[in-house]
């Protein structure tokens, strides 16, 4: 792309040149050239094992390249160690933000590097007003004696940002940061990289949601198969042309016709439970897929948890396929005809060390076990081996530990399992989260597959844009209430409006 | 392609390295020492590794579900004592075999001590699932308070005189091999095979490998550790009974240090410590090399001082293998998986 | 108003050890005359001295979210080595008869070797910690077996004793002395000392961090090993110091000195708020928990509580201890039992690759 | 907030609880002790009776036993015991003898843990003016004011002789195979019991002597036989306990098919130091054969010496003699670790095993 010469008459602060990586029957990178320049928020975007990590953990120094430099200011490395990766200035903030949960704000921000007295001693009160003028200095407000296990998500995410910082970061990698947070939340995150960008922080911006590159990236680099595609302005792209740079093929948005019948598959009946939600009617048809959105701790997670039963429910009653459904444990939910996928695939969906095979049947073993309780090997094969086929999911065997698979083969595994219960009723909280954007595709066509089959579903997400093109119904909730309801074919069903009803009036853009 | 191959050697290497030294260990003494193979040898190296093995059974159970169990052995002596004092006759002498004068039938008495291991190791599972007590010291206090009640019932006392029906198990033979084997032989098989095609044993290592998945799953892992603790207690409780049938003797300090050898043994024979991963056949691996060492030692003369520092070694050796098969990264499958692409070619 | 109230349980809370060791005294000293009395009062922790010092290294290793289980056999091994090199060889000696400041500077290596070794094979070698220093316990135990061999060695020089049995000053009494021991004195200094180190340096905080999320430690560029090390050495010169404490008391070292202690140190250290999560607790606390031990040992067995029932009244002890523990840490941070022996294991790593 | 209200209380309710127990365990103890005390006064001020501070080593097997017969005597006389067990710990022991200083004791009997070991509590005692006894061992190093004890070497000894002979009979010379089932090998007593059986085999080269410790372990001893009678032929078995090994060992062989009576092919000689009723029974029923019995209940006669020193009495140097009691003709000799009361030991064989005053047999 000719673009990159021309975008600002800033200096690179890093570059990389003809980075090759190998590993035994892959090739994760192919000379890859790429530079970030000062002062600017970098976004890297390409589908899981495009090389992204890869390419991020050389320049961590945690790996070294089999060929190629990459060269910071004006010094020239073929492979850094980690601790000269830091001495150079990068940082890396992951999804998952690691922090020392029993130890005060304070002492994460100054750990390794605690202020003393002229007698060598920790200098407490300099450690609190000095972890509290750094921040201020960032425009970051923060109780620095409090311990990181009482912060939010975001704050954390903040936190380390500002850390990061405080190490004389020069380049910081933001790994997927927005992952759980709220849309007010992202917001914040934003607003505080900006304007650390407006003081002369440059970032590499790593991410899923192309929405979010165009609202806070000044270029973007996208990878494929260990390749760069290409780097460009964002003000000169959108995501339809990024899309297809990523993928390599045109992909629209998803689109579906609707399978909604008339037949009533379930009916919640004034769902309470105190402090999260409250006065929850909805009736759902068998085939149709309903959206459920809001901001974060406006209930819709816990509604989806209590009607699986991983939390308490709360009042209520719930009508499914016209028999009380009384389930009050994930075990008697699956039995009764409800299943439910979790956000967090890696805690909550997967046995990561057992084999796919094992994750799949685990829900169904009550059907499959003969005398003494032991299980029909043949005929549980024969299931999985159906649901590999159905769901296309890519495995060497049954037997592969699922935490080798991909991220979105990962997902198809937790979508068999639930689909071996052969529900009456889906509910699906982030279905599309952490997955690229080819295995979204996937992930649609199944919903679609199974909605085709006559189940109905419960999406709770904040993919709005997803929302629209898969729903036939979504429903916002506000403050444990389900305010507003918008249906497919509708015009007011858009991203505009929804959010607009999301944020409860008040668009936040 | 090769490469991967010969990565994989690498694992299938290290998950069965247990039975490579076992197979060396075995060749070496049976050249060096002599008398190892003796018919009658052999059956003693079993008969070692039964009591043991019955325990590590358990052990390696709740080493499935992410747990340790250190209270395994204060049951094996509270069992015994409990036992004898139910069977036999009120001391007449000062400071010996103080039964209890109930004289129990044996059977009854089987049942009895069957059951307050079973009770007890529910007890300890509810205590760490339900109260959330570190299970690591729950049951290392449990195990004090079962060997302490040992000691109050016996008075410190040894009690010797336990009746032959209850010996059986420990003691007899069939054919010229010992019940205890056969049992533990049998217990080995059923519980590995159990495991392995059971829905238990999938439960198991599930909650061991994730609670929280196996929990969204449909599984109850409070559940599943209170009772792989419950199984691990009637074990214990019956590993007392195998034990005290083989000794016709019962005193508070039986079965200690045998908690460390079932951990050593679960280990040695490819239970993570971690939970989710091992069978109960691999610890059997374990079982058997412990017990094919204590037995070449007794066999050699080696000096007495050096027999514990011995065990310290092998017991270090095996861990140094445990941790370098975590240190082996197995590769991460891509979507352009080699294998799948050749298939659409 | 309602967030002051709770603050001041949070705080009641935070120092339970020392209200149980306030209840612990004035319990046993309305039951007991002899509980009361000075020379007993001053004992309380002379008489766990030794074992203090094992709290002490085990505290340390805790902190880091690690564990030792071999320090009954460093307390052992060391002891024996001086004494073997201190005691004439009609006592059980080698014969040597080194002065006494040799013999304890011989401890000290042997101590700081072990927990080189443990250390080590941790860190380098990524072993669990536990079961290594279990496995360490027994081999340590042999060494002492095989250097003795199984015999007593006694009788060392009143300048080795000094620390461990001698005593300060004299007052006289109705009915003989009181006198306050050294070791108590010494005991209290180094938790003193230790409190500072762990409190106020760098050293001590990253020791915190490291028990606190080892991953985030490493990211804060603190040599997470290096810390997991020292803090074994620490560990090392802390049994070096007990088996000091332990030989001078006795005025000897027996092939067993030391065998069984591992519990009392496990319970008095979780007792005094070392969470076994690793990265809570501090040294104060543990002496709290030290001086609770010590009170319960102290006053039950003055009590005329029957042997065969102090056993069993310990564990129980030590079950209410890790509940209390299990409180706290639900209190702070709900975290689950696999949690925390993950902290404990080699795992970590593993987890974040599946986390990846 | 509620939450922690309720946690504070149930700790509370803890803590008292503890308390209670502690207390309630402490009175009967001395209630009983005390039966004709005073009802006014608190129990643990019943200054008026004698108050003997036992410190067991630790309490299986024999250990009990030598505690039951201290307790005996000294109940008979009216005294009060408060028995502590170390459980092999030197410095446990240390502490208990702390306490009993603090508590203030008349008197305190122990069995060290470790005979130099005891010395720093021996001094402590001294400077409090408490008398101080031994029993099973004497102290080495410092005074005590009397030892009574069997000789734990010759009891090796007796074993030794009773097992050359026994091999000399069978083979015509002493040669053969002997198994030695060692104690805890880093105890005063396992190691006398081994030194004298030892010794005394050194004179015989062609006897082949195999030992393996067992700690005392019930399970150890069982194993031990197993493997090595299992692998080899073992003619005799020398157990440093008998009251640990004998029913062990016999099942042992037992299950090795090598379980013949005395006179039978293929006997293995059992010898062992105590003198178990175990043992007395299998040497009457002709499967064991020997036991060096130590006078075990009777060291609790040291409450008489106490006795006498309460009442400002010093022991006298020379024999002491009781009609028919099997420890006489004793012995008392003045040393540097104070006074001494040697107990004869007896080394019992199917003549003898009999004999209703050996306390195996009680």
């Amino acid at each position: 792309m000719n673009t990159t010469e021309k975008v600002m008459e800033r200096t690179p602060i890093l570059s990389v040149e003809g980075v090759s990586k190998a590993f035994p029957g892959v090739q994760a990178l192919t000379s890859v050239d790429f530079c970030v320049m000062d002062g600017e928020i970098h976004g890297l975007v390409g589908k899981n094992g495009a090389g992204k990590s890869t390419l991020m953990a050389i320049l961590m120094g945690i790996l070294e390249p089999n060929e190629g430099t990459i060269i910071i200011g004006d010094q020239q490395f073929h492979a850094m160690s980690p601790k000269e990766a830091i001495e150079k200035g990068i940082a890396y903030v992951p999804q998952h933000v690691a922090m020392m949960d029993s130890l005060t704000v304070a002492e994460n921000i100054l750990a390794g590097e605690l202020p003393k007295t002229k007698s060598g001693f920790v200098n407490w009160k300099k450690v609190n007003s000095e972890a509290k003028e750094r921040l201020d200095r960032l425009g970051l407000e923060m109780d620095v004696t409090k311990k990181v296990e009482g912060l939010g998500v975001a704050e954390q995410t903040m936190l380390a940002i500002a850390k990061a910082l405080f190490g004389d970061a020069k380049l910081i990698i933001l790994d997927e940061p927005t992952a759980s947070l709220s849309r007010t939340d992202i917001n914040r995150l934003f607003a505080f990289v900006k304007s650390l960008k407006d003081k002369g922080g440059s970032f590499i911006y790593i991410s899923h949601h192309l929405e979010e590159v165009f609202e806070i990236c000044d270029r973007v680099t996208v990878l494929r198969d260990g390749h760069i595609v290409g780097t460009a302005d964002v003000a000169e792209i959108d995501v339809p042309k990024l899309i297809v740079m990523m993928v390599g093929e045109d992909v629209e948005d998803y689109t579906r016709e609707s399978t909604c019948e008339d037949e009533t598959v379930m009916v919640l009946n004034g769902l309470e439970r105190r402090g999260y939600y409250e006065n929850i009617n909805l009736e759902l048809h068998k085939g149709e897929i309903i959206g459920l959105t809001g901001l974060q701790g406006c209930g819709v997670e816990q509604l989806g948890k209590g009607l699986f039963g991983l939390e308490p429910r709360g009042i209520g009653e719930i009508i499914l396929a016209d028999k009380k459904f009384t389930a009050v444990r994930p075990i008697e939910s699956f039995n009764q005809g409800l299943a439910y996928l979790p956000q967090d695939r890696y805690r909550y969906g997967l046995v990561g060390l057992r084999s796919v095979r094992e994750n799949v049947t685990y829900p169904i073993l009550n059907k499959l076990v003969r005398l003494m309780n032991l299980i029909n090997g043949k005929e549980e094969k024969i299931i999985v081996n159906k649901y590999i086929g159905e769901l296309d999911i890519k495995t060497p065997s049954q037997e592969q530990p699922a935490r080798l698979l991909s991220g979105g083969n990962q997902q198809k595994v937790v979508f068999a399992k639930l689909a071996s219960t052969q529900p009456s009723v889906l509910v699906l909280h982030e279905p599309t989260q952490g997955v690229d954007v080819r295995a979204k595709m996937d992930i649609f066509r199944i919903i679609d597959a199974m909605a085709a089959q006559g189940v109905a579903i419960i999406i709770i997400s904040t993919e709005i844009r997803e929302l629209i093109g898969v729903c036939d119904r979504i429903l916002v909730m506000n403050d444990g209430r389900l305010t507003s309801e918008f249906k497919k074919g509708e015009k007011d069903m858009t991203p505009e409006k929804i959010l607009a009803a999301i944020e409860g009036g008040k668009i936040n853009e | 392609m090769n490469k991967g191959q010969k990565r994989d050697w690498v694992k299938i290497i290290l998950d069965n390295f247990i039975w490579l030294i076992l197979t060396v260990l075995f060749t070496y003494f049976a050249v060096n020492v002599p008398n190892f193979t003796s018919k009658t040898n052999l059956l003693n190296i079993l008969l070692h590794a039964s009591v043991l093995g019955v325990l590590t059974i358990g052990q390696a159970i709740v080493l499935m579900t992410g747990n340790f169990d250190l209270s395994a052995e204060g049951m094996v002596s509270l069992s015994t004592i409990l036992a004898m004092w139910l069977m036999i006759e009120p001391g007449s002498v000062v400071g010996t075999a103080q039964g209890s004068g109930l004289m129990l039938n044996p059977y009854l008495v089987i049942f009895i001590i069957l059951i307050l291991g079973t009770l007890s190791g529910y007890i300890i599972g509810v205590l760490i699932t339900r109260l959330n007590m570190n299970g690591f010291i729950v049951t290392l206090a449990a195990q004090l308070v079962l060997r302490g009640v040992a000691m109050i019932v016996s008075n410190g006392q040894i009690m010797t005189g336990s009746p032959k029906a209850f010996n059986w198990l420990g003691g007899a033979k069939i054919y010229g091999i010992p019940v205890s084997v056969i049992v533990t032989l049998l217990l080995f098989v059923g519980v590995n095979y159990m495991l392995n095609q059971s829905k238990f044993g999938r439960e198991l290592r599930a909650v061991g490998a994730n609670p929280d998945a196996a929990q969204a799953s449909g599984f109850n892992p409070k559940r599943t550790i209170t009772l792989a603790y419950t199984i691990g207690g009637f074990l214990a409780a019956f590993a007392g009974w195998m034990l005290l049938g083989r000794l016709e003797t019962a005193v508070s300090s039986l079965g200690s240090g045998m908690t460390l050898e079932t951990v050593a043994a679960s280990v040695i024979g490819g239970v993570s410590l971690k939970g989710g991963i091992g069978s109960v056949g691999g610890a059997f691996a374990g079982v058997l090399l412990l017990s094919l060492i204590d037995n070449a030692l007794n066999l050699m003369s080696v000096d007495s001082f050096w027999v514990e520092s011995v065990r310290g070694f092998i017991i270090l050796l095996a861990l140094l293998i445990e941790a370098q098969k975590f240190r082996y990264k197995p590769k991460v499958v891509h979507e352009k998986e080699p294998a799948v692409a050749s298939d659409c070619k | 108003m309602k967030k002051n109230t709770s603050k001041l349980l949070d705080v009641i809370f935070e120092n339970l050890i020392w209200l149980l060791v306030a209840a612990g005294l004035i319990i046993f000293s309305s039951l007991s005359s002899s509980f009361r009395s000075p020379n007993n009062l001053a004992s309380l922790l002379y008489r766990s001295a030794a074992l203090g010092l094992l709290v002490l290294g085990q505290s340390f290793t805790m902190i880091t979210g690690n564990f030792d289980l071999s320090s009954e056999s460093g307390l052992g091994l060391t002891a024996m080595v001086a004494a073997l090199a201190l005691a004439s060889a009609d006592n059980g000696g080698l014969g040597w008869e080194v002065s006494p400041f040799v013999a304890i500077v011989l401890m000290i290596g042997v101590g700081l070797l072990i927990g080189l070794i443990n250390g080590l094979l941790i860190t380098r070698l990524k072993m669990n910690n536990l079961i290594v220093t279990i496995a360490m316990q027994m081999i340590l135990r042999g060494l002492v077996y095989i250097i003795s061999p199984g015999s007593t060695a006694s009788f060392f020089p009143k300048a080795f004793d000094w620390l461990g049995g001698g005593t300060l000053f004299k007052i006289p009494l109705e009915r003989g002395f009181f006198s306050f021991p050294v070791a108590t004195l010494f005991v209290i200094l180094i938790f003193v000392v230790s409190h500072i180190i762990t409190r106020y340096t760098q050293f001590g905080r990253n020791m915190y961090a490291v028990g606190s999320n080892l991953t985030a430690a490493k990211d804060a560029g603190i040599d997470t090993d290096k810390i997991v090390r020292i803090v074994y050495l620490i560990d090392g010169l802390c049994m070096a110091l007990a088996g000091l404490l332990a030989a001078g008391r006795l005025d000897s070292a027996t092939p067993r000195t030391g065998a069984g202690l591992t519990f009392p140190v496990q319970a008095a250290a979780v007792i005094g708020g070392i969470s076994m999560a690793g990265g809570r607790g501090n040294m104060i606390g543990a002496l709290g928990g030290l001086m609770l031990w010590s009170i319960l040992d102290n006053g039950l067995s003055i009590m005329k509580v029957s042997p065969f029932w102090i056993e069993t009244s310990r564990g129980l002890i030590l079950l209410f201890a890790v509940w209390l523990d299990a409180v706290k840490v639900k209190k702070v941070h709900q975290r689950s039992l696999i949690d925390i022996l993950l902290q404990s294991t080699i795992g970590l790593k593993d987890k974040t690759i599946v986390k990846n | 907030m509620k939450k922690n209200l309720t946690i504070l209380s149930v700790i509370a309710i803890a803590a008292m609880l503890l308390a209670a127990c502690a207390s309630n365990t402490a009175a009967p103890a001395a209630e009983e002790a005390a039966p004709v005390a005073e009802e006014a006064a608190p129990a643990e001020e019943a200054a008026a009776a004698v108050v003997i501070g036992y410190g067991a080593p630790e309490l299986s097997g024999a250990q009990g036993q030598i505690m039951q017969g201290l307790v005996d005597h000294s109940e008979a006389k009216g005294w009060e015991v408060v028995t502590t067990n170390a459980d092999f710990d030197a410095e446990a022991q240390a502490n208990q003898m702390d306490d009993f200083i603090s508590m203030g004791v008349n008197a305190i009997v122990t069995v060290p843990v470790d005979s130099q070991a005891i010395c720093s509590s021996v001094a402590k005692a001294k400077e409090a003016g408490i008398a101080f006894y031994t029993i099973d061992r004497a102290p080495i190093g410092c005074a005590v004011d009397m030892t009574v004890q069997s000789d734990n070497y010759l009891a090796g000894k007796q074993s030794a002789e009773a097992i050359v002979a026994f091999l000399t009979e069978k083979y015509g010379e002493a040669k053969g195979t002997v198994l030695e089932l060692q104690g805890d090998l880093g105890q005063n007593v396992a190691q006398l019991r081994g030194g004298g059986f030892n010794d005394y085999m050194a004179d015989y080269p062609n006897v082949e002597v195999i030992s393996k410790p067992t700690e005392w372990d019930a399970a150890k001893f069982s194993s031990a036989t197993l493997d090595v009678a299992g692998s080899t032929d073992v003619d005799a078995i020398y157990m440093h306990s008998d009251s640990v090994g004998t029913t062990v060992v016999l099942a042992a062989l037992e299950q090795l098919g090598k379980k013949f009576a005395r006179g039978e092919e293929g006997h293995v000689f059992l010898a062992g130091v105590d003198g178990s009723p175990d043992a007395m029974q299998a040497i009457r029923d002709g499967w064991s054969d020997q036991a060096s019995s130590q006078p075990i209940p009777d060291f609790g006669i040291i409450a008489d010496w106490i006795e006498k020193k309460l009442a400002g009495e010093e022991p006298v140097e020379g024999e002491v003699i009781q009609e028919g009691a099997l420890w006489s003709p004793a012995t008392i000799v003045m040393t540097d670790t104070g006074y001494q009361l040697n107990l004869a030991t007896t080394s019992v064989t199917p003549d003898n095993a009999d004999s209703a005053a050996l306390w195996g047999n009680n």
